[in-house]
């Protein structure tokens, strides 16, 4: 399989030692690629040409894009149904994302998975996940993993507020502080449980749920990548040494329905409310107004960014549409390993 | 005058409403139930009518909300609960296995659980591994339990009333491919008895058991084999538990050919109870060992062509079935 | 069947006007009951009369009854695997008791829960419970019914510290506070988790727990039975009113192992730790000594309540021992109501 | 020179300590695994040897910790994780299934979850509804786990070696019953595959296909049987899940009669697949129905006399077999 679009620079910066400047002209570049591609996966469903649903992480590009840019390309991510941006953050390639998507064999899961199952052993992806809280564990266990086989890597769980439903949250809490192991649960918090506000759904307060347990915790504004870049890094640099677990609150916003079917959104929350999250707190725009008044970039040199990172996702999309199915006679292979 | 129909979703809803509106005791938990109308709207208007007291939007917390309707059943209330996926039974296996299935038997007949859980089965909605299994055969499994798997609209509402009046944790599996079917459903309160079978349609040459979104499939095969001059039977159980082995196994012993079909796994599952009693019931007049059809052993893949191959079709169960009339 | 004792004069003085002395002096023959009665089960062990094990509750009589007798007889109470305690101080006849425990018909299961599962509807009693944490959900479903059918019904929700472990208490708890529900859990801690010393198992604090879901929490010396009572009836009261639920977490300790046959302790804990609790902090003895102190009784009216106690507890382990099994026609009974 | 024998509790333990000799990987987590060895002592010695670090005592979270296996094992490790009763494997299966089954497939072969969740079954110790279950049938309807259900000490060293090798979730039932049986274990480092039948008896007249503690049951009714003449066989699946059917099936032809035995219950569980199994593959060389005995279809009551009843004794297994004979 060739892959028509390269492989972004490898997530992560880690440990470079970039400048300032590079080091956000990249972020801002990746924020606009999880843009168009979610944009991209509209059109697909809308033309008929993605089976089943998607969630779209539009809005919410500054989490996964601020936090995965302080992982290293060894440390692992989980996702969950909403996981596209977390997985091209973590350095997944677009086409191949986008073959997924379609349920291609050039796909990451040879098009087994599809949308909710992106995984990926090279870029420390350990899949996404279609359970609500499916992937507490895991990351948790992958923490156990690092730790006792003597690496330094660290983990980070991505989930919805929504997941603050879900017991076994509490139980690998709990665990992972007794245990003090390298894992950052990342909360993002977009304000629905699917058609439910998180008021209606959480009672006492997001922190709360990991202060119960002795966990390290922050919050942080989910639409100032910057913010969230450098909260998370000292996160992860403090697991990485040793020093164990956290829980950072990300407040954010989906711009569109909870999946690309949910068109008529006004029972549950308003144009208005969408319409304020867009224009003012619009995490690609914050970056952009930043990177023009440090004099990093002016506006046409974004401009061109976007246009770069459009083109390719437009060649992704393309291989997508393309490429072939996996055989039929797949169907029964890799069950058993 | 025409008989009206309904889908089978609404169907599932009038049967909500009428028992709501029949017993105050009733009331609905689970996950986007009131405004939503859960994402398959098979709720929609019922909070409107009953309020968001007896139409109850829960956190994501498929454990907890069972569990509460087990103690609020025990309590005096008769709730129904929503799990929106089947796949996320999984959460909820103690509550409904180690407590509801056991309070009235390990209190010595005292307390009683008369709860229903509504969830989905089924596959080819493109939603993958974790969003299209049908896990019904665990709960058939499991003494305490009654387990409904409805075929039609008719059914759904007459056996989901019976559900709801039963006192007893019973779960009712919803095919969610079949929302959108019609079919006639009387405006009457009719009620029908769990652990009764209905044959859907006569035949002499051989029988299709066959439960739930199957049930249509083995009607479209029992069309295609008459056209070649064999004449099916296709008996739909209804429950799992109870189950009318007695229909069951007339029905074989007057085809003397059977094959069995269920959406869910076979190893281990409902095509393995059906055919071990069909094959002991029935052993002297079957002409040829009953055949088991169900989903492919695989976690149900996200790709459309290989889902589809996962899942028994019209096409399959007719060759299948000539094959086996030859 | 004819029980030889009768019953405890009802649980609960919460709305009798008893004075202050008849109050204190029913709580105390309570707990001397309870220690007595569970003295017969180590007993009937011992001499091989008793199926299975069973989990003794001494040590910690001063919760049970301290809450129960707060409790009104329609209130409810769920119960755990060390439940003897709460069904008794929740009003259950130790001879129908000690009946179920050695699986005869005249027990309140008919013999078929035995030990971990006495469960009676005349009491408010909703069931002790096998599965670590697996009366959560009931207790706060029959909240939910006593909320709903408009009733003033109260739950009490006991649990071991072990439960903490449990994801589903906190899917509950953030229930029970979104909906206000009126049931309390009490968290007994008795410094166990079966072999292990909850400190191995439980990261941050145990009121930490609750306060996350911004439910009204409280702390109490489990010996000290005035204390439990006071405070419990406070929250009981509260909870009655509409107010919501609460968590009591009552510091306490189990004087035998963790069931019968656990002899061997020393590889958890010392034969001093255990001397000390029963020497400084015995339940019984604290109350007596203030029973005597405030005057309302001396010495030889306490020893006579005991004997008085011995006497029925004996009564009905007699009665037990010679009431008849089940028919084993009963078998399939009540698997279906 | 005499065999060595060692108790089942023994040879697990031995299986164990020379896996994690051998593979540096190899963890176990648990409840009171370590310094208490769990409540049946199974594991007693092990954390002196090996380590806190790798006999890691857990909070009372089946549903946690065994997630933490999960994902430990897809980051390089090779857990084993114990859940004290086969009951609580309720909270466990959305961790199980969900998860730890569907990995491999759904990455589309790209991770591996190596994890073996070790667990009992098993009634007749009076410990009432929620610690006596066998629900080891749920765990065989699942493609992606692999279910062991050894017999014998022998059996239950090779076979736990072998989970722990493998490179998918595998989940081993061990009958707390049986935990002080003995037999010949050698001190070799030997495996025995997965999906190969055991002929722990041979025989003519009949087949008794056993699984687990009921694999003892059989032997003793095939004793008694013996003595009237009637020649049985009795073969042990050892796995239910990859299954050897072919070796199930020729004894069947072989002998013409076949109960089939498992401590489970008989609906939509193991007996059924089983039968179904065998129905279909020996069809045209039966005799006789294929007969099932599995646990009653009751909650495991708690006093003595009724629990009895409702477990498969080798007095009824010889009662059936030998009217079935005649
Ligand atoms: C255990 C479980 N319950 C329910 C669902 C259905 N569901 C899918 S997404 C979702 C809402 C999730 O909300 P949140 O965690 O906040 O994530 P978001 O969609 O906002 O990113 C629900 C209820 C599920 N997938 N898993
Ligand atoms: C879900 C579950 N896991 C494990 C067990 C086994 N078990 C029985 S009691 C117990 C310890 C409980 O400790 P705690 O809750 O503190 O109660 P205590 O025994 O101290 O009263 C354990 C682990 C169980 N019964 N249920
Ligand atoms: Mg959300
Ligand atoms: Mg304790």
């Amino acid at each position: 399989m060739s892959a028509v679009t390269s492989k972004p620079e490898t997530a992560g910066t880690a440990e470079k030692s970039t400048s300032e400047k590079e080091k956000w002209l990249h972020a801002h570049r990746q924020m606009v690629s999880i843009r168009l591609f979610e944009e991209q996966v509209n059109e697909l469903y809308t033309r008929a040409l993605m089976p089943g649903l998607a969630h779209l992480y539009s809005g919410e590009e500054a989490v996964a894009v601020g936090i995965c840019e302080a992982l290293r390309i060894d440390d692992y991510i989980t996702s969950t149904h909403r996981g596209h941006g977390h997985c091209l953050a973590k350095g997944a390639a677009p086409d191949r994302m986008f073959a997924e998507l379609l349920g291609k064999e050039a796909g990451y899961c040879r098009g087994k998975g599809g949308s909710m199952h992106i995984a990926d052993p090279a870029t420390g992806n350990l899949g996404a996940n279609a359970i609500v809280g499916g992937s507490v564990g895991i990351a948790t266990g992958a923490a156990f993993a690092a730790k006792n086989l003597g690496t330094d890597r660290v983990v980070v769980c991505f989930f919805g507020e929504g997941a603050l439903g879900q017991g076994s949250l509490y139980e690998v809490m709990n665990l992972a502080q007794l245990w003090k192991l390298p894992v950052i649960y990342v909360c993002e918090n977009n304000q629905y449980n699917e058609y439910t506000h998180y008021q209606d759904t959480t009672a006492g307060t997001i922190l709360g749920r990991a202060v119960a347990f002795g966990i390290e915790t922050a919050k942080v504004d989910g639409q100032d990548i910057r913010a969230v870049n450098k909260i998370a890094a000292g996160l992860i640099q403090r697991a990485r040494s040793g020093d164990g677990p956290a829980f950072l609150q990300c407040d954010t916003y989906r711009y569109s329905g909870h999946h690309v079917g949910d068109i008529h959104r006004e029972y549950y929350r308003s144009k208005h409310e969408e319409q304020l999250w867009k224009t003012e707190r619009d995490p690609i725009r914050l970056l952009g107004s930043w990177l023009i008044e440090q004099g990093y970039a002016d506006a046409p040199a974004l401009e061109t960014i976007s246009l770069e990172a459009r083109k390719s996702i437009e060649a992704a999309v393309k291989f997508a549409i393309d490429a072939p199915y996996p055989s039929v006679s797949e169907v029964d292979e890799d069950v058993y390993a | 005058m025409p008989e009206r129909e309904l889908t089978f979703a609404q169907a599932v809803r009038e049967a909500l409403a009428e028992e709501m509106r029949r017993d105050s005791r009733v009331c609905i938990l689970g996950e986007d139930v009131a405004e939503a109308g859960t994402p398959f709207k098979v709720l929609s208007g019922l909070v409107e009518e009953f309020g968001a007291k007896r139409v109850v939007d829960t956190p994501i917390s498929e454990a907890g909300f069972t569990g509460v309707a087990v103690g609020a059943a025990m309590a005096g209330m008769r709730p129904v609960v929503d799990i929106m996926f089947g796949d996320f039974i999984t959460l909820t296996m103690d509550q409904m296995v180690n407590q509801a299935a056991k309070v009235h038997y390990m209190s010595g007949g005292h307390w009683k659980v008369p709860m229903v859980m509504r969830t989905t089965l089924g596959a080819t909605r493109r939603s993958a591994a974790q969003h299209s299994q049908s896990l019904h055969a665990w709960f058939s499994h499991v003494p305490g339990l009654k387990v409904i798997l409805p075929s039609t609209p008719y059914d759904a509402k007459g056996l989901l009333k019976s559900a709801i009046r039963d006192e007893n944790p019973v779960v009712f599996f919803e095919d969610k491919m079949m929302y959108k079917l019609k079919g006639p459903v009387p405006e009457d309160d009719y009620t029908i008895p769990l652990g009764v079978a209905d044959v859907k349609r006569e035949g002499d040459d051989i029988t299709l058991v066959a439960t739930s979104s199957m049930v249509q499939v083995a009607l479209g095969a029992a069309d295609l084999l008459d056209r070649e001059g064999i004449s099916a039977e296709v008996v739909d159980p209804r429950t799992t538990w109870p189950l009318d082995e007695e229909t069951l196994i007339d029905s074989a012993k007057k085809t003397s050919r059977v094959i069995v079909l269920d959406e869910g796994y076979g190893r281990y599952g409902v095509t393995s109870e059906l055919a071990a009693v069909i094959a002991e019931g029935a052993f002297y007049d079957l002409d040829a060992p009953v055949k088991r059809m169900g989903a492919m052993h695989v976690p149900i893949p996200f790709s459309p062509l290989l889902e589809d191959a996962t899942v028994p079709t019209e096409q399959n169960v007719f060759e299948v079935a000539r094959s086996m009339c030859q």
